[in-house]
C-alpha cells in the first residue's frame, strides 16, 4: 500500500489469475476461475454476467471478505501489494481509506439493531476520524445525496423501517463516505426507480470525477454500466469472457454470450439464451459457454479458447 | 480483641430482645441473673435469691431476694418488680405455660411467694431458665413491649441487629465479681467455616461450636485454646415400640448390642463426644453411675435376633421371619450435621447383624411428621436434655406413658407402669437425694426395657484465641461466662 | 387536453393486437365492478426492437412448469371455479392506508399506504411502478394479507382476505418477496426451500422431490445447487428460489415484488416469458411490481403509476407508457434510458423525493417540485379521475 | 460419515457420553467396591491399589461411589435439564409468537420463578412425600422460567425477520414457523445454558439433599459427596476432587456433544470457533 | 412505550395474587404446626408447652379455615400491613425492607460484576475463538460450574481474608464487606452466562453486518464488541436478569457465609422457622422484584431491538 506510485505502472488494482473455490457438499464450487483484470487509476470497469457466475464472489476477494474455509488463490494487487497476504491491521487501513463496497441486496448487509443514518455516520469516522456531530452532519448529508426523503428526520431510523430501494441508498451512502480509491459497486441500482437510479447514477459519476477514484461496477443494468464505466468485462461461469472498452463491449459485444445477453431484453419480448449455464461443480472441459452456442463446433467443446484480443472464443480470430 | 473488645461468634443469632419469648441468648451473655443458678453439675445454687423455703404443704415457694443488687438502668432489684417480671412471662411467655402456677406475691421488697395448685418440685429448675429472670420495669414501654432487655447482669445489653449481633458494655455496678472485658460483641455467624476463617482472621476471639475437623489444624497453628465441654444433649434412636419389630424387647436389645459406640465417636464424631451409657451423661448430677450401657456384641445381637425368630433363611444376610424381612425405616434430619452420617454407620452396624436399614433423612419438621405418625421404626434425633435443668421436664415428655403414647421425640409407645409410678413421685418429691434415687431408678428400668438407644453425648468444641483467658462453656449451654473472661492489655 | 388524449387512444384502440382469451373480463383499478369494454390490452408493437409477438414465437426456453398436474390440486376444480360466471375478481383493494410510526417515541409518522384501490381479475396482470420508496412493497404486503390494513379492505376471490382460511389462502395467493436474501429461511437448503411450500401444502415428499427438476429448470438453476444454504448462493440465485417457491403451488394470484431485479437480463428474460407463459396457461393473475419499466412492458396488461404512497396514474400498460398523463409518469418514462446518457432531467428531480413525504400528507406529493403546480396541488390531494377508457390520473392540471 | 459429522468435537463429545453411559449401566462390574461398604480403618486414605481414588469420611471407596452415583446424579440432572429447558424452549418461543400470549405466559413464568426454590422444594415434599418425584418437581418448577424467558427473548428477534414473513406467506402455519425459523435460532444459547445448567443441577439436588428432598443416604450422589468433602479439602482433598471432575467431565461430555451437534447442524458456520477450538485442543 | 410499560405494571396484580396464594397454601401445606414450631425455635427447645402452642394456634388465627387466614392475610396486606413476624415480634415490612436493601445492594453489584467480567470475555472468546484465551474461559466455566457457589465463596475468602488479610471475611457495613460476596455471586452466574455470550456473539458474527462493518475497515473489537455484540445482548440480558432476580431469593447460602444480611436469609430462616407472615413477605417482595426486573429486560430489549415494538403491525 505505501509503494511508490511508479512500481504500479499506474494500475491501482490488478488481479491475475484469482481463483476461489469453496468446498461444497456437491463438490468443489469454482466460483471464480482464473481472473485477470485491471483496473488503472480513475478507471471505471463494468462487470456484467449471468447471475451466479461470481460476480459478487470476485468482488469479496478483492476487499478479503470472504468467509472461512474459502480456497483462494492468484494475486490482488492494490496499488502495488498484495491485498491477500496483508496483516489483518494493514488490510483493515485499505478497507478504511482504499477500497469501499456497495453490497447487492443490502438488507442483510445493514445491522438491524442500529439506526441506519448512525451506520452511515459510523463509516465516516473510521475513514475521516473526527468528532461524532462532524461524522454526523457528513452523514446526513450523504443521505441527501442518495436521495433519502427527510435524511434528518430518517437518520435516526432503523434498517427495517426503510423500504428496499432506500436500504440500498444508504449502502451507497455508506460506500460513498470514506472516499474510497476503489469503489466496489454489487448491482448498486438494481432495487431502485429509474428516477432514482439516474440520480444516483449522477451521483456516482460525480463522486468519481470529483475524487479520481477507480470503479468496479457489477451490475446487469447495461444502459447504467454504459453511462458509467468506461470499460467493461463480462463474465460467464467464473471467467472472464470478453473485455474491452465499454462502449465497444455493451454495444457491439464480440462474444456469443455477450452478444445473445445484448439482446435478451431488447425487444418488446423478452429472449433468453436456450439452455442453462453450466454447474460450477462441474464445468465443461472446453468452452463454457459451448453448450449452449449457437456457433459452437471444433475444438469448442474440448479446448478452453484463451481470452484473445479481449475475447475467450475460438471462433473469434 | 482490640481495644478491649471481645468478640464471640456462634452459630445462632438474636432473634427477640424479649427475654420472656426467648432468653437463652440474654442468659448465655450474661445481660440478665436468674433467681436460682444452675452449677456445673446441674446442680441449683442461689442466684439472686439468696435462699428459698418451701412450705410443708410443699405448694408455696419463699425466695428472699439478695440486697444491693441494682438493675442496669440504676433502679434497685425489688420482690414488686420480680413478681411484674414474671407475671408478664406468664403473659407473653410459654415457659410458665405448663406450670401449675397458682399466684405470685410479693409481701416485701425482698421477699417473693409463689404458689402452685399441686406439689411442683421442678420449680426452682424453671426460675433458673433466662425467661424466668426479672427484668427491670423500663424495660418495656406502655404497651407492654419490650424496648430492650434492662436486667442485673455483668453485661449491659447496648445494641442489638436481630439475628446477627448483640453489643453489651461491662456493667459496673455490678454486685457480683465485675467482668474484665469493656464490651462484648456477639456475633451470629451460622456458617462453622465462616466462624472458622474469621477466628484465624482475627475478627473474632472465641468461635463456638466449631466442626470436629477444624480441630487438628488450629491446634496446629498455635495461636489457639481448644476447648471441649461435655453438655447436656444427647443423640439417641427412638425405636417404634407400636409394631414389628420392635414391639418385642429382644430386637430393641440387639439394636442396642449391634450398634458400635466407640465406632460412632471414633468416625463420625472424629473422637468428639462419649459414648453414651444412659440417658444423661455422667458430669451430670442425675447420671445414673452404676448403669453400665450395652456393650458392643454382634455375636449377642444375632442370637438375640434369632430368639427373637428372626433367622436369614434365604441367605442373602438380612434376616426373615415368617417371610418378612427385617426391613426398619431409620428417619432423621440433617439440621443436626452429625446425624446423617450417624445413620449411615448405623445403617452399615445393624446390616451386619441382619437388619436391612432404610434411611430416611429429611427436614426436621417432616422428620417429626413421620415419627408422629408412627410411619418410622427408628427416629434418630439429638435431645437437649437441660433446656429445663431438671430431670423431671424432659422424662415426662419422652416417657410418660400418657405422652409417649402420644408420640413425639422420646420413645415412642412406651408404657411402663412402674416408670409413671417413679415420674409422678420424682416431681412432688422436694428432696434433691431422694429424687436421685428416683430418677437412678428410672434410668435402670429405662436400660431394661430398651426403648431407646442412647449413642452419645455432645461435646461443645469453642476455639479461644491464646491471649485470651477465662471463658467457659456452661454444660447446659445456660452461661458462656464471659464476665470471667479477660483479654490481654 | 383530456378530450384530445382520449381522442389520440381512441384512433389507437383498434391497432391492438388481440390476445387470446379476450373475452375475460376488465382488469380495472378502480372499484366497483369493470366497466364494459370488452377489448384486451396486449402490448403492442413498438419502434424499438425487432422482437416479434411472444405470441407468434415459441422461446426456446425449458417446457413450462406442470407442477400441480401430479395431484396436488384438482385442476378440474380449480378450472371450473375459474369459469364460472360471474367471475369475481382475483384480488379487490378498497381504499387501503397503512401508516407506520417510527422512531423512540413514535413521532416519525409515515404514511406508506394512501387510499389505493386496484382490482385485479384473473388471469391479468397490473404492475404497479413508482418511486423508491413510495408504498409499493408496503401495498404489496396489504394485499396479501401479510399486513394490516389501518383503512379499507382487501378482498380476495370475492371474499375478505382475512376471512380465508389460512392454508386455503397461500395455496391460491402467493408472494414473492423483494428481499431474496432475507425472506430464505437460513437454515434450510436450496432443495428444502423448493420442497417447502409443497410439502406444507401435502403432497408427499417423494412426490414434491419429483418436481425438482423442473422447478430448477424453470427458473434457469442448475442441480449442484441443491444441498446448498441461502448464504452459499448468489444474489440472483436466492431470488429464482423464491421465485420458483412462489409459483410452485399454482397460485391464482402471484404478487411479485421485484422479482427479476437482481438477474441478468436472459435470465430475466427465461423468466418473464415463464411467467408469461403461466398465466396462459393457467390464468394466473399477477400484482407485478418492478422498477424496470422494460419487464413491466413485457408482462403488464394494466400499470399503476404510484407516488408518495398513492397511485398517481392508472391505465392499460400500453396506453400509459405510450401517452403518460400524470406529470410523474412522463418524468419516470423520460428517465429510462435514453435519459441516463444525456443526463436529462436528473437535476429536475433532485428535490422530489425530499418533497414527497412532506407533501404526502396533505397535498400532492409531487406538488413542490411539479412544473405544473399551482397553490391548490399542495393543498389538498386530487382524486383520482377517470378520464379515458380505464384510464385514471391524479392530477388536476391534466383532466 | 458425511463431512459434517466428522468432528473431534462431536466425536469426543459422543465418546464420553457413551464412556459415561458404559459406567453407569456395568457399574456393579467395574466398581471395586460396594460402594456403601464402610471400610472405617481405611477412611479418609488417599488413593491406593485398593481404593482407586481413596475412601471417604466412612471409608467407603470413593471410586466405587462415584461409579454408582452416574445413575442418580447424572440421570436426574439430564432429565430435569432436559424437561426444563424443552418446556421452557416451547413456552418461550409460544410466548414470542403469538403476542396476546406473551403477557400470560410470561406473567406465568414470573409467578414460578418469584417463588423460591426452597419454598417449592417443601410444597413438593409436603405434598408427596420425599422420593424421585418430587425431586423432580422442586428442580423443574422454578427452573423452567429461565429458559423460557432466554427463549423468548431469542425469539422475539427472530420473529421479525423476512423469512419468517416468507414462511407465513406461503401458507404455513404457526407451529411450523416456530419449528423450522425460530427454534433452530433459539436453540443454540438454550443448549449452552442447558447443558453447562447439568452441572448446576447436581450441585442444586445436593443442596435439595439437606432438606431431605435428595436422594436418599446412602446412596452415593456427586453433589452431596462433593459438599461433604469440601470442609476435608485440606485434608482429604481427594473425596472433594474427584466429585468435582465427575461432575466437570460429564458436564463437558454433553457440552461437547451438545455444541457440536449445533454447529454440525448449523448451516452457517463451515468451521466454527467451536470445532476449532476442539481441533486445536 | 410508555403504555406498554403501564400494560406490564397492570398485569403485575395478577402475579402477586397468584404467588400470595400459593405461598399461603404452601406453607399450609408444609409439615409440621406453625405454631409449634414458631415456639420450638424460638426457645431452642423440641417439645414446646402445649397449652402455649395451643395459645398461639389461637393468635395466629391457625384454627380459622384456611381461607379465612388467606383472606384476612391479604385485607391486611392491602392495606400495607403484612403482619409481624412471631420469630422476633417486628413488622414484617420492616424486616423485609431491613433485608431488601442489602440484598439489592449484593445482587445489584454482583449482576453488574458479572456483566463486567461477561460480556468482554464472552465477545473475546467469540472473536478468538481458539485462542489461549477462548480456551481458558470455555474450561475455566465448565470447572466453575461444577463447584457450588458457596464453595467459590470460601476458597476468595480463605485466600483473600484468611491468607492475604486484605479484606475482612463476613460481615456487612462497608464496602470491603460487599466486595467478597458480589465476587462470589458474579463469577458463578458468570460462568453460564459467559457460555451464552459466546453462542451468541459467535451466531451473530455469522451475519452479513458483520461482513460490512469488517468492509468499512472497522478492527475486530469494534466489529465484535458493537455490532455483532449488540445482536447478541438480549438473551444474555435476560438471562442476566433472570439470574438477578434469583439472587434477591437464592443467595442463602453465600449470604450466610458472608453474614450478609439479605432477603435470602431472611426467607430461608422464616420457612424453616414456618414464621408463615416474613414468608410471605419475602415471597411477596421477590416476586416484585422479579416483575420489575424483568419489566426492565423487556424494556432494555425493546430499545435495543427496535423491531420488536414494529411487531405490532403483523397480520394473521
Ligand atoms: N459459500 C459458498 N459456498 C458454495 N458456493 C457458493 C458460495 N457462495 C457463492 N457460491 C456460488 O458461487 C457462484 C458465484 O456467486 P456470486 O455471488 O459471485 O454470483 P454473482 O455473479 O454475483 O451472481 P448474481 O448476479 O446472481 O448476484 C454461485 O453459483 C454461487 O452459488
Ligand atoms: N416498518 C416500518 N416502519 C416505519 N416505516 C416504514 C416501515 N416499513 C416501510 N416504511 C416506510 O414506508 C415507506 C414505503 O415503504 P415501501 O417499502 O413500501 O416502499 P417501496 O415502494 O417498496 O420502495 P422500494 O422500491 O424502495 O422497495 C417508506 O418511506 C418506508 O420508509
Ligand atoms: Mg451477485
Ligand atoms: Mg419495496
Amino acid at each position: 500500500m505505501s509503494e511508490p506510485a511508479s512500481k504500479t505502472n499506474g494500475d491501482l488494482l490488478r488481479v491475475q489469475e484469482l481463483t476461489v473455490q469453496f468446498p461444497s457438499p456437491a463438490g468443489v464450487v469454482r466460483a471464480v476461475d482464473g481472473v485477470s483484470l485491471r483496473l488503472r487509476q480513475g478507471e471505471r470497469t463494468c462487470l456484467v454476467g449471468e447471475s451466479g457466475c461470481g460476480k459478487t464472489i470476485l468482488a469479496l476477494a478483492l476487499l478479503r471478505l470472504l468467509p472461512p474455509g474459502t480456497r483462494l488463490s492468484g494475486q490482488v494487487l492494490f496499488q502495488g501489494v498484495d491485498v491477500l497476504r496483508l496483516s489483518e491491521k494493514a488490510m483493515r487501513r485499505v478497507r478504511r481509506q482504499g477500497m469501499g463496497m456497495i453490497f447487492e441486496q443490502p438488507s442483510a448487509y445493514l445491522n438491524p439493531l442500529f439506526p441506519a443514518g448512525w451506520q452511515v455516520a459510523e463509516a465516516v469516522r473510521l475513514s475521516r476520524g473526527g468528532s461524532r456531530s462532524a461524522a454526523k452532519r457528513r452523514a446526513l448529508r450523504l443521505l441527501d445525496m442518495v436521495r433519502i426523503p427527510e435524511a434528518g428526520k430518517r437518520y435516526h431510523l432503523f434498517p427495517h423501517q426503510f423500504s428496499g430501494g432506500m436500504r440500498q441508498r444508504v449502502m451507497i451512502a455508506m460506500a460513498l463516505a470514506k472516499d474510497p480509491r476503489l469503489l466496489v459497486a454489487d448491482e448498486p441500482t438494481t432495487a431502485l426507480d429509474p428516477t432514482v437510479r439516474l440520480g444516483i447514477l449522477s451521483l456516482l459519476r460525480e463522486c468519481l470525477d470529483e475524487t479520481g477514484a477507480a470503479c468496479l461496477c457489477i451490475t446487469h443494468d447495461w444502459d447504467a454500466a454504459r453511462s458509467l464505466c468506461d470499460t467493461a468485462a463480462v463474465m460467464y461461469a467464473g471467467q472472464m469472457l470478453e473485455t474491452g472498452p465499454a462502449d465497444r463491449v455493451l454495444r457491439t459485444p464480440r462474444h456469443p454470450y455477450a452478444q445473445a445477453l445484448r439482446q435478451a431484453m431488447d425487444g418488446r419480448t423478452p429472449r433468453p439464451i436456450p439452455g442453462q449455464a453450466p454447474a460450477l461443480t462441474d464445468l465443461p472441459e472446453g468452452c463454457r459457454f459451448q453448450p449452449r452456442c449457437v456457433y459452437s463446433g471444433g475444438a469448442c467443446a474440448t479446448v478452453l479458447p484463451p481470452l484473445n484480443g479481449g475475447v475467450r472464443c475460438h471462433n473469434h480470430q | 480483641g482490640q481495644n478491649g473488645v471481645l468478640n464471640v461468634g456462634g452459630p445462632w443469632g438474636p432473634k427477640t430482645l424479649d427475654v420472656h419469648k426467648s432468653g437463652y441468648v440474654y442468659k448465655r451473655l450474661g445481660v440478665i441473673d436468674n433467681l436460682i443458678e444452675v452449677d456445673e453439675n446441674i446442680k441449683l445454687v442461689p442466684g439472686l435469691a439468696e435462699s428459698w423455703t418451701i412450705s410443708p404443704d410443699k405448694k408455696t415457694w419463699t425466695f428472699t431476694l439478695r440486697e444491693g443488687v441494682l438493675y442496669h438502668d440504676g433502679t434497685p432489684l425489688t420482690a414488686g418488680s420480680v413478681k411484674s417480671s414474671l407475671e408478664r412471662l406468664q403473659r407473653v411467655g410459654s415457659l410458665l405455660k405448663d406450670v401449675p402456677l397458682q399466684s405470685i406475691e410479693a409481701p416485701d421488697d425482698h421477699t417473693l411467694v409463689l404458689t402452685t395448685t399441686e406439689p411442683f418440685a421442678p420449680l426452682a429448675a424453671y426460675m433458673a431458665m433466662g425467661e424466668s429472670a426479672p427484668l427491670a420495669p423500663s424495660s418495656f414501654d406502655e404497651s407492654d413491649e419490650i424496648i430492650k432487655p434492662v436486667g442485673t447482669g455483668p453485661f449491659v445489653f447496648e445494641s442489638w441487629k436481630p439475628k446477627n449481633e448483640v453489643v453489651l458494655a461491662r456493667n459496673d455496678a455490678y454486685w457480683g465479681p465485675k467482668a474484665k472485658v469493656a464490651k462484648v460483641v456477639y456475633r451470629a455467624v451460622p456458617d462453622a467455616v465462616t466462624r472458622l476463617a474469621m477466628l484465624r482472621a482475627g475478627d473474632l476471639d472465641i468461635a463456638q461450636i466449631l466442626p470436629p475437623d477444624a480441630i487438628d489444624s488450629l491446634e496446629q497453628s498455635g495461636k489457639f485454646t481448644i476447648m471441649r465441654t461435655a453438655i447436656g444433649r444427647c443423640r439417641m434412636m427412638g425405636l417404634n415400640m407400636a409394631k414389628e419389630p420392635f414391639s418385642d424387647i429382644r430386637v430393641r436389645k440387639a439394636v442396642n448390642l449391634a450398634v458400635n459406640r466407640q465406632d460412632l465417636v471414633d468416625y463420625v464424631l472424629e473422637g468428639v463426644g462419649e459414648t453414651a451409657t444412659t440417658l444423661y451423661p455422667p458430669m451430670v448430677f442425675w447420671a445414673n453411675e452404676n448403669v453400665q450401657g450395652f456393650p458392643f456384641d454382634p455375636a449377642a445381637a444375632k442370637k438375640l435376633l434369632t430368639e427373637a425368630g428372626w433367622v436369614d433363611e434365604n441367605g442373602d444376610g438380612i434376616r426373615e421371619k415368617d417371610g418378612a424381612p427385617l426391613h426398619v425405616k431409620l428417619v432423621t434430619y440433617p439440621e443436626r450435621a452429625a446425624l446423617p452420617p450417624t445413620a449411615e454407620v448405623v445403617q452399615a452396624q445393624l446390616g451386619d447383624v441382619g437388619f436391612d436399614v432404610e434411611l430416611i433423612v429429611v427436614q426436621v419438621d417432616a422428620a417429626e411428621a413421620m415419627a408422629k405418625q408412627g410411619k418410622h421404626d427408628m427416629f434418630l434425633v439429638g435431645r437437649g436434655l437441660l433446656f429445663v435443668p431438671d430431670p423431671d421436664y424432659n422424662l415426662m415428655k419422652d416417657y410418660y406413658s400418657t405422652n409417649a403414647l402420644a408420640g413425639g421425640w422420646g420413645a415412642y409407645h412406651y408404657k411402663n407402669n412402674k416408670v409413671d409410678a417413679l415420674l409422678l413421685e420424682g416431681r412432688a418429691e422436694f428432696d434433691q437425694t431422694k429424687r436421685k434415687v428416683i430418677y437412678d431408678q428410672i434410668q435402670e428400668l429405662l436400660m431394661e426395657d430398651s426403648p431407646m438407644a442412647y449413642l452419645n453425648y455432645y461435646v461443645n468444641v469453642d476455639a479461644v484465641a491464646k491471649d485470651v483467658q477465662g471463658y467457659r462453656m456452661h454444660p447446659t449451654e445456660s452461661s458462656y461466662h464471659l464476665e470471667t473472661v479477660s483479654l490481654p492489655d | 387536453m383530456r378530450y384530445g388524449r382520449g381522442h389520440v387512444r381512441g384512433a389507437d384502440a383498434g391497432n391492438r393486437t388481440g390476445r387470446p382469451g379476450s373475452a375475460h373480463p376488465q382488469t380495472s383499478l378502480r372499484p366497483g365492478p369493470a366497466p364494459g369494454h370488452g377489448r384486451q390490452n396486449a402490448p403492442a408493437h413498438s419502434g424499438a426492437g425487432p422482437g416479434p409477438d411472444r405470441s407468434a414465437r415459441r422461446l426456446p426456453v425449458p417446457a413450462p412448469l406442470r407442477l400441480l398436474r401430479g395431484g396436488l390440486c384438482d385442476r378440474a376444480a380449480t378450472a371450473e371455479r375459474r369459469s364460472a360466471l360471474p367471475q369475481p375478481p382475483v384480488i379487490q383493494v378498497d381504499g387501503v392506508g397503512k401508516t407506520f410510526k417510527a422512531g423512540l417515541l413514535r413521532s416519525h409518522v409515515t404514511t406508506a399506504v394512501r387510499d389505493v384501490s386496484l382490482r385485479i381479475e384473473p388471469g391479468k396482470t397490473l404492475a404497479v411502478v413508482g418511486e423508491s420508496g413510495c408504498g409499493k412493497t408496503t401495498l404489496a404486503r396489504l394485499v396479501a394479507g401479510l399486513l394490516r390494513p389501518d383503512a379499507g379492505a382487501v378482498m380476495f376471490a370475492g371474499q375478505t382476505i382475512t376471512a380465508w382460511p389460512r392454508k386455503q389462502l397461500r395455496r391460491r395467493l402467493q408472494m414473492i418477496f423483494q428481499d431474496a436474501d432475507g425472506s430464505l429461511n437460513p437454515n434450510l437448503t436450496a432443495e428444502e426451500l423448493l420442497l417447502e411450500p409443497m410439502r406444507l401444502h401435502g403432497s408427499s415428499r417423494v412426490q414434491s422431490r419429483e418436481r425438482l427438476p423442473e422447478m430448477l429448470d424453470m427458473v434457469g438453476l442448475t442441480p449442484d445447487l441443491l444441498p446448498r444454504h441461502p448464504h452459499e448462493m448468489s444474489g440472483g440465485q436466492r431470488q429464482r428460489i423464491g421465485l420458483a417457491r412462489a409459483m410452485s403451488l399454482e397460485p391464482e394470484l402471484v404478487i411479485a415484488d421485484e422479482p427479476v431485479a437482481s438477474l441478468d437480463r436472459s435470465v430475466q428474460a427465461q423468466i418473464l416469458s415463464q411467467l408469461n407463459e403461466f398465466q396462459k396457461r393457467d390464468g394466473v393473475a399477477y400484482l407485478y411490481i418492478s422498477h424496470d419499466l422494460a419487464t413491466v412492458r413485457a408482462l403488464a396488461d394494466e400499470v399503476a403509476v404510484m407516488l408518495g404512497g398513492v397511485f398517481v396514474e392508472t391505465g392499460p400498460a400500453e396506453d400509459v407508457f405510450r401517452n403518460p398523463a400524470h406529470p410523474y409518469t412522463r418524468l419516470l418514462l423520460d428517465a429510462v434510458d435514453e435519459g441516463i446518457h444525456a443526463g436529462a432531467r436528473a437535476s429536475g428531480l433532485e428535490n422530489q423525493a425530499a418533497a414527497n413525504q412532506a407533501a404526502a400528507n396533505r397535498g400532492c406529493p409531487l406538488a413542490s417540485v411539479c412544473p405544473l403546480a399551482s397553490a391548490n396541488c399542495t393543498n389538498a390531494l386530487p382524486s383520482l379521475v377517470g378520464f379515458e377508457p380505464n384510464r385514471a390520473v391524479r392530477c388536476e392540471r391534466v383532466c | 460419515m458425511p463431512a459434517k459429522w466428522r468432528r473431534p468435537g462431536l466425536i469426543a463429545g459422543v465418546v464420553l457420553c457413551l464412556c459415561l453411559a458404559v459406567c453407569a449401566i456395568f457399574a456393579p462390574a467395574i466398581a471395586p467396591h460396594s460402594p456403601d461398604k464402610q471400610h472405617l480403618a481405611h477412611r479418609l486414605e488417599g488413593p491406593s491399589a485398593e481404593f482407586p481414588l481413596g475412601a471417604d469420611k466412612l471409608g467407603r471407596c470413593v471410586a466405587s461411589r462415584l461409579l454408582y452415583g452416574l445413575r442418580p446424579s447424572l440421570g436426574l440432572a439430564v432429565s430435569v435439564t432436559l424437561l426444563v429447558a424443552v418446556v421452557g424452549v416451547v413456552l418461550g418461543v409460544t410466548a414470542a409468537y403469538f403476542r396476546p400470549l406473551d403477557a400470560l405466559l410470561m406473567r406465568i413464568a414470573d409467578c414460578f420463578f418469584a417463588f423460591p426454590g426452597i419454598v417449592m422444594a417443601l410444597l413438593a415434599i409436603s405434598i408427596l412425600g420425599p422420593g424421585m418425584v418430587s425431586l423432580v418437581i422442586a428442580l423443574a418448577l422454578p427452573g423452567w422460567p429461565k429458559y423460557a424467558r432466554v427463549a423468548r427473548s431469542v425469539a422475539l428477534g427472530l420473529r421479525e425477520q423476512g423469512y419468517v414473513e416468507a414462511t407465513r406467506a406461503i401458507g404455513a402455519g404457526p407451529v411450523y414457523v416456530l419449528r423450522r425459523c425460530i427454534l433452530p435460532g433459539v436453540l443454540p444459547p438454550v443448549a449452552t445454558i442447558a447443558t453447562l445448567g447439568i452441572g448446576g443441577k447436581i450441585i442444586q439436588v445436593a443442596a435439595l439433599g439437606f432438606l431431605g428432598l435428595g436422594v436418599q443416604p446412602p446412596t452415593p450422589e456427586w453433589g452431596t459427596m462433593l459438599i461433604k468433602g469440601l470442609p476435608m479439602l485440606g485434608t482429604a482433598p481427594h473425596v472433594a476432587l474427584s466429585a468435582t471432575t465427575a461432575i466437570a467431565m460429564s458436564v463437558l461430555a454433553f457440552t461437547l456433544l451438545g455444541e457440536s451437534l449445533r454447529d454440525a447442524l448449523d448451516p452457517r458456520s463451515g468451521l466454527t470457533a467451536w470445532s476449532q477450538l476442539q481441533v486445536a485442543a | 412505550m410508555l403504555l406498554f410499560i403501564l400494560k406490564r405494571i397492570v398485569s403485575l396484580a395478577p402475579v402477586l395474587f397468584g404467588v400470595s396464594v400459593a405461598a399461603f397454601l404452601s406453607l399450609a401445606w408444609c409439615p409440621g404446626d406453625p405454631a409449634e414450631i414458631a415456639l420450638r425455635t424460638l426457645t431452642e427447645s423440641e417439645t414446646p408447652p402445649k397449652a402455649a402452642v395451643a395459645e398461639l394456634r389461637e393468635q395466629m388465627g391457625l384454627d380459622r379455615p384456611l381461607y379465612v387466614q388467606y383472606w384476612r392475610w391479604l385485607g391486611r396486606t392491602l392495606h400495607g400491613d403484612l403482619g409481624h413476624s412471631y420469630q422476633t415480634g417486628a413488622s414484617v415490612v420492616s424486616e423485609v425492607k431491613r433485608a431488601l436493601g442489602p440484598s439489592t445492594l449484593l445482587a445489584g453489584t454482583s449482576t453488574l460484576l458479572a456483566m463486567l467480567i461477561v460480556i468482554p470475555l464472552g465477545a473475546l472468546s467469540a472473536a478468538r475463538s481458539g485462542s489461549l484465551l477462548d480456551r481458558a474461559t470455555m474450561a475455566g466455566s465448565l470447572v466453575a460450574i461444577s463447584i457450588p457457589d458457596f464453595c467459590i465463596g470460601i476458597l476468595l475468602f480463605l485466600i483473600f481474608s484468611v491468607r492475604l488479610d486484605w479484606l475482612p471475611v463476613a460481615g456487612y457495613g462497608s464496602v470491603v464487606n460487599l466486595i467478597l460476596p458480589a465476587l462470589t455471586l458474579a463469577v458463578a452466574s458468570a460462568c453460564i452466562t459467559t457460555r451464552l455470550m459466546r453462542t451468541c456473539m459467535v451466531q451473530a458474527l455469522e451475519e452479513k453486518y458483520v461482513i460490512t462493518a469488517r468492509s468499512k475497515g472497522m478492527g475486530e473489537w469494534r466489529v465484535a464488541g458493537l455490532h455483532a455484540m449488540k445482536n447478541a445482548l438480549p438473551p444474555v440480558l435476560t438471562y442476566l436478569g433472570a439470574q438477578m432476580g434469583y439472587l434477591f431469593g437464592g443467595a442463602v447460602v453465600v449470604e450466610s457465609i458472608f453474614l450478609w444480611p439479605g432477603l435470602g436469609r431472611l426467607l430461608v430462616e422464616a420457612v424453616k422457622a414456618r414464621d408463615v407472615y416474613v414468608v410471605q413477605g419475602c415471597i411477596l417482595a421477590i416476586a416484585c422484584i422479579y416483575v420489575l426486573i424483568n419489566l426492565m429486560v423487556d424494556i432494555v430489549q425493546a430499545w435495543v431491538d427496535p423491531r420488536i415494538q414494529a411487531g405490532a403491525h403483523h397480520a394473521g
